[in-house]
């Protein structure tokens, strides 16, 4: 009965500017995945297959898209009587009103929320991470190492490791020094950005480094590194498997790209750990008598009357006669008009390349569209 | 806030289709993919506006419960109105069921009884279409009709053997009656076995109908006293596909592969609801051939699939040909297996290199969970 | 996410206490001033962290979707898990209803294989208590049962004249047993009447039942096997009260007027949870007394109410006493009317000035919807 | 079918500082009412009574204990698939973070949401009033009368006039003139707060206002003038019934004390139009052998072990032995010690007056309790 004094905190508030303009009006979470998902899916769907059913999301940035995205948490199950899904933006008090300051001031502002629940452990999640994970492990192994602090982390290759932020570990496991981008690593196990506190302690963490001026509020750069130098327990808890930030175009194109090895690790045809999404209520894809589609991943309410290769559709997205569209992503309802040519590009939502237009090279990926609503 | 209440009768005679019924109501024959028959007659009612639905049903209740569980999906689990299935009474001192749907209306009559709206629209679950039913509401209120009989008016008719047999109406000396299509005319209005009826002549029809202990079918009883009320026809303008036979569920099915009918079909008056299932797309491999074909998510297609429908997680190896069929979900067609003219049920396996061929006139329907090695 | 599947079992005889269950199961009867019993059963499984409940019913149906209906107020409303209602099936070529709750077992037994967890909580509905099914399920698991039977130890239960006739557990020769009390012995192991047992012997005895079609219901073909497996029991601490009777359902209902005990069943391992109706706060009028009463809300109280239970939307009149009494809901009590030892169903209504005396050892029971006038 | 063509638009985001420490920890429309409700459940079991699907609530105070009652909607049969109920907080966008600064304001930061519903009419509501009211009546005057804007107005004693917003009409409800607080009224038609626009007329004027730097973001101070002197048709709707708004210590136990009159205009026992709000799961209320109630109103939960008189007993309230409560308000769960007496006052929830005390006058009302978080 552990996993039901857990409760999860989302952290979902921030742009990803980096990802230019899928994210100029929804926040990153809520930008398309995969041909059907949104990127916050992948933390959802894994709270809900851990059966821990009390998730707080925290919001800032343009939020509408998510808000509609994630209702009253139907797809999740999570639209409970008690605990269920609960979106936790800013808000004033008689103090006047406050934003998001960081991501540790972000749960700090939401210890009322928290309380609420009275949970023996809080599970800190990023919303903008693509990945499957049953936390019941984590908090498993949380439990049974009595750590204070349980941070997972994922092997990275040497050479990349200066790029993450690093934890370095004894051999059982144990932290005993956090690195944030070393130049030259001790280690290549880097955090994942997900944690398993004992809330009692965090608590009292984020109290002190709210009233501490020279504390950015960031859990990485400094809820973690004192509750370290105070000398508690703090885990490494490994995970292999899948698991992409995608903070950047690029990245975002190539997990794409990652969906069409049939054997890729993310294994979404996995009925043991399904990930949920809000039904759209469109019916199956059409491939007309000319249509063509090659190595390509295709969502429910598509057309396909071109020729599609290598490339991901997303629901009712529409390619017209003519048209050809490679190692490419359309995004929901987006139309590639008459005898139009894409290469490499994503072509963001509800946008309509016009007839005959050839966008796209094979040097760098092209983003189709002024901006992305990102609403259904 | 519809002034209509939606009532949808699945105590009807089913057995005309028995191949793909036999563990399952009429009701929640799979169709276009991805849907159950009665996901269409319920999301039109939802597209219009009505709130409040009463489901009469006779047997075979677990497929039905399967797949309408608390109503979520059609925005149907409501406190005040919403869903409400219609159960027969067993009790402990009677053992028998009786024939026919007119012992579970019986049963429920306090329910009936207790309905909220004015007018009931009465329909059945096998006409498929996309139907706003507020102008036929409207006209049925602005024409003072105590029930008004929805129609399709049908044109050389003479020539669809796919029609005989069924419901159609007529009108002499100014009264109406609804009859059996014996093909001998070629203009005749089609009954679609839906009605609207003031909320008070139903009540009274049924409670006719149990007093007198004659008529065992809803159907037969509103037939047998048309001529005591004020009845009129309303004509849907709309395309209506019929689904009584293996026939007309199989030529329906195809029917859906016209880009212009599916417009119509998913989209004209609202989206057609059904229970998530949550499948990934669909991956196509690199040596894959499809045309002219639905595919729903979640299926594999490394083979041919032609003038086809394929539900949800079906995979289709490498080599397989698929011309011609309907293949239900979590079907495996190994490679160079061969299905034309086939209706494929759920959780079949069709062994590598199997060939099945049925014919247009009379698909082959291979049965659920069957294993063809 | 517990690993115990809860089967609530409402298919046992129940006409013991036929006045309060002519059109409900005995699950529905209200009980307490706002619940009704199956309540109690439900959010102590829901408390004790069960998600995924079957509820085996027989017959008369309408109460309880009445009462259940998509299952929110229990947070039993799920995609997965949640409430599962298993009907008895109707194929149309059988008419005839077998006697027993195995005939509902056997339909469903495409459910029951499905079951997710390791282990199944089998139950009634009208055991009240307010139980952490936890405790049990922990012992179940350390001893490596195949069945454990749940008990409550009686001390002077030669006295207690209310348990005569209920089953007790007894180990002979290393083997456990389950008779009936016959009030032979002072000091014992009452059944009542919940199980858990390992999913697999449950199908296995729910399959060997059916297969030997020798017994109706499923508690005897459960005893009838005790001595093929491991066994034991389970003492549960906190108190019961079992409703067989009219006479055990008024103690029960007087009993919960002590606040301790009430303080017990609301509170003790998380709340009882039932439909929510929505009524206001209860007014109380200037001339009104109310003494050791229970009254639940949208009541007016005018009058005296003295060692009663009122339901919800009571209205008691000027000058009228009710002691001793237990008021379901809706009813009225008009100006000077007098009861004593009643049990007064629903939509009652006693007109003014009348006196209704019952006993001790025998309330009244008026039915519901009578008019006293 | 006018009706699935309007969105509601709860304004819910004030702190209401005149009930001092009943809304220092929690929003007005989070405050108990009537023994079981919070006021916001009057504002909305209207638009659910008058099936009005699509309610959007503006929060920007303190609103946890709001979010918690509303959760996904179920109470008010508004846990809906499209529409239902949706909590609309401030957000940040690529131009920064904006506090509502008004109630303009707030609508016009959520055009986007009410765009995606495409509605006809948009119906503003005031989230802190008690009154029933059936809103399908005044919408179908709207739409009968061609106006552009309907007001709702009810009419007050003239010499109270002048503290209100006040409409000056024609013969045939045309609005004329808004004074606001007026010194001479020439009318007794105060304005309730409800209004009914025409959607494209309000996005129109709402962005206007937006950009004009003068404007203090208010409907009545701003819109409504403005709309006036362009020349746009407003009707005044006359609202006959109990209406209040409880902004003050006094005016909320007034309302309270209004209850008690069992023919009182709010007729909270009609089936017909039931005020709906979150079921708490408490037993029925109990007196004891030695308890009391004298004209009151008990809600479930209570326990009377002492004297009750002219009270109000939210949930779970109790008096012990021996105790006097005349002419209060316990809140819920509030606690009156053994022997102590209660004169005149309101006891915030959960607090709990110790034995013996002796507290409140006939002269005001008194305030028990630090403050009230409100979160059950």
């Amino acid at each position: 009965m552990i996993y039901s004094k857990v409760v999860a905190m989302i952290l979902a508030g921030g742009q990803g500017s980096r990802l230019k303009n899928l994210t100029k009006k929804t926040a990153k979470p809520a930008v398309h995945f995969g041909g059907k998902y949104r990127i916050i899916d992948f933390t959802l769907s894994n709270c809900a297959n851990s059966g821990i059913y009390s998730v707080g999301i925290l919001t800032q940035y343009q939020p509408l898209a998510l808000n509609t995205h994630i209702g009253t948490g139907v797809p999740w199950d999570l639209d409970r009587r008690s605990g269920g899904v609960e979106i936790l933006p800013p808000y004033m008090s008689t103090e006047g009103g406050r934003w998001y300051a960081g991501t540790a001031n972000a749960i700090y502002e939401n210890i009322d929320f928290i309380d609420l629940h009275d949970p023996e452990y809080v599970l800190i999640l990023s919303g903008d991470h693509i990945y499957k994970m049953d936390y019941r492990k984590m908090i498993s192994f949380h439990h049974e190492t009595k750590a204070d602090v349980t941070v997972s982390v994922i092997e990275v290759p040497w050479e990349e490791a200066s790029r993450f932020g690093i934890l370095n570990t004894k051999d059982d496991n144990v932290i005993y020094e956090f690195d944030e981008k070393p130049a030259e690593p001790k280690n290549n196990l880097a955090s994942m950005g997900i944690y398993v506190f004992n809330w009692k302690l965090l608590r009292r963490y984020l109290r002190e480094d709210h009233k501490n001026k020279d504390s950015s509020h960031d859990f990485g750069a400094d809820i973690i590194p004192t509750i370290l130098s105070d000398g508690h327990r703090m885990m490494a808890y490994r995970f292999s498997g899948y698991w992409k930030d995608v903070g950047t175009v690029e990245s975002y194109w190539e997990a794409h790209m990652d969906l069409l090895d049939p054997n890729n690790e993310l294994r979404l045809y996995d009925e043991e750990w399904k990930i949920y999404t809000k039904n759209l209520d469109v019916p199956p894809h059409y491939i007309s008598y000319d249509g063509n589609v090659e190595n390509s991943l295709l969502n429910e309410g598509c057309e396909v009357y071109g020729l599609v290769k290598n490339s991901i559709l997303s629901t009712s997205s529409v390619v017209e006669e003519g048209a050809v569209v490679e190692d490419s992503i359309l995004l929901p309802y987006a139309t590639v008009g008459k005898g139009a040519v894409l290469k490499k590009s994503i072509v963001l939502s509800r946008h309509k390349v016009a007839e005959g237009e050839v966008l796209g090279s094979e040097d760098e990926i092209t983003l189709v569209g002024a901006y992305d609503m990102g609403i259904l | 806030m519809s002034n209509l209440q939606g009532i949808i009768n699945l105590g009807e005679r089913e057995d005309y289709i028995r191949e793909l019924t036999m563990n399952r109501p009429l009701a929640t024959v799979p169709f276009a993919g991805r849907y159950r028959l009665i996901d269409f007659t319920l999301s039109n009612m939802v597209n219009s506006g009505i709130d409040s639905i009463s489901l009469i049903v006779k047997n075979k209740f677990h497929s039905l419960n399967d797949h309408i569980g608390p109503g979520k999906d059609w925005d149907l689990d409501r406190k005040t109105g919403g869903l409400r299935i219609l159960y027969p009474d067993m009790q402990p001192d009677s053992n028998l069921i009786s024939i026919g749907d007119i012992p579970v209306v019986r049963s429920n009559l306090s329910h009936f009884a207790s309905i909220k709206k004015d007018h009931i629209l009465l329909t059945r679950s096998n006409y498929i279409g996309n139907i706003d039913f507020v102008p036929a509401l409207d006209a049925h209120i602005k024409e003072g009709n105590d029930i008004t009989i929805l129609t399709r008016h049908i044109q050389q008719g003479r020539v669809r053997v796919d029609l005989l047999g069924m419901d159609i109406v007529q009108k002499r000396n100014g009264s109406y009656s609804i009859g059996r299509n014996l093909g001998n005319q070629n203009n005749f209005d089609l009954s679609i076995e839906m009605y609207i009826m003031k909320k008070s002549v139903f009540l009274r029809i049924v409670h006719e109908t149990i007093e007198e202990g004659v008529e065992a079918f809803l159907k037969k009883a509103i037939i047998a006293r048309l001529s005591d009320y004020k009845v009129n026809t309303y004509t849907i303008s709309v395309d209506i596909l019929p689904i009584h036979s293996i026939q007309q569920y199989y030529n329906a099915s195809l029917t859906i592969l016209d880009p212009e009918y599916a417009q119509y079909l998913f989209y004209n008056n609202g989206k057609i609801y059904t229970k998530a299932k949550d499948a990934p797309s669909t991956l196509y491999s690199s040596g894959s051939d499809v045309n002219h074909s639905l595919i729903a998510n979640g299926c594999v297609i490394e083979g041919t699939v032609e003038n086809s429908i394929i539900f949800r997680d079906v995979h289709i190896g490498r080599g397989a040909v698929v011309r011609n069929s309907i293949v239900f979900q979590d079907t495996q067609i190994s490679s160079r297996a061969n299905l034309n003219y086939c209706i494929v049920d759920k959780f079949v396996h069709i062994g590598s290199g199997k060939v099945l061929m049925g014919d247009g006139g009379l698909p082959y329907v291979i049965s659920k969970g069957a294993s063809i090695r």
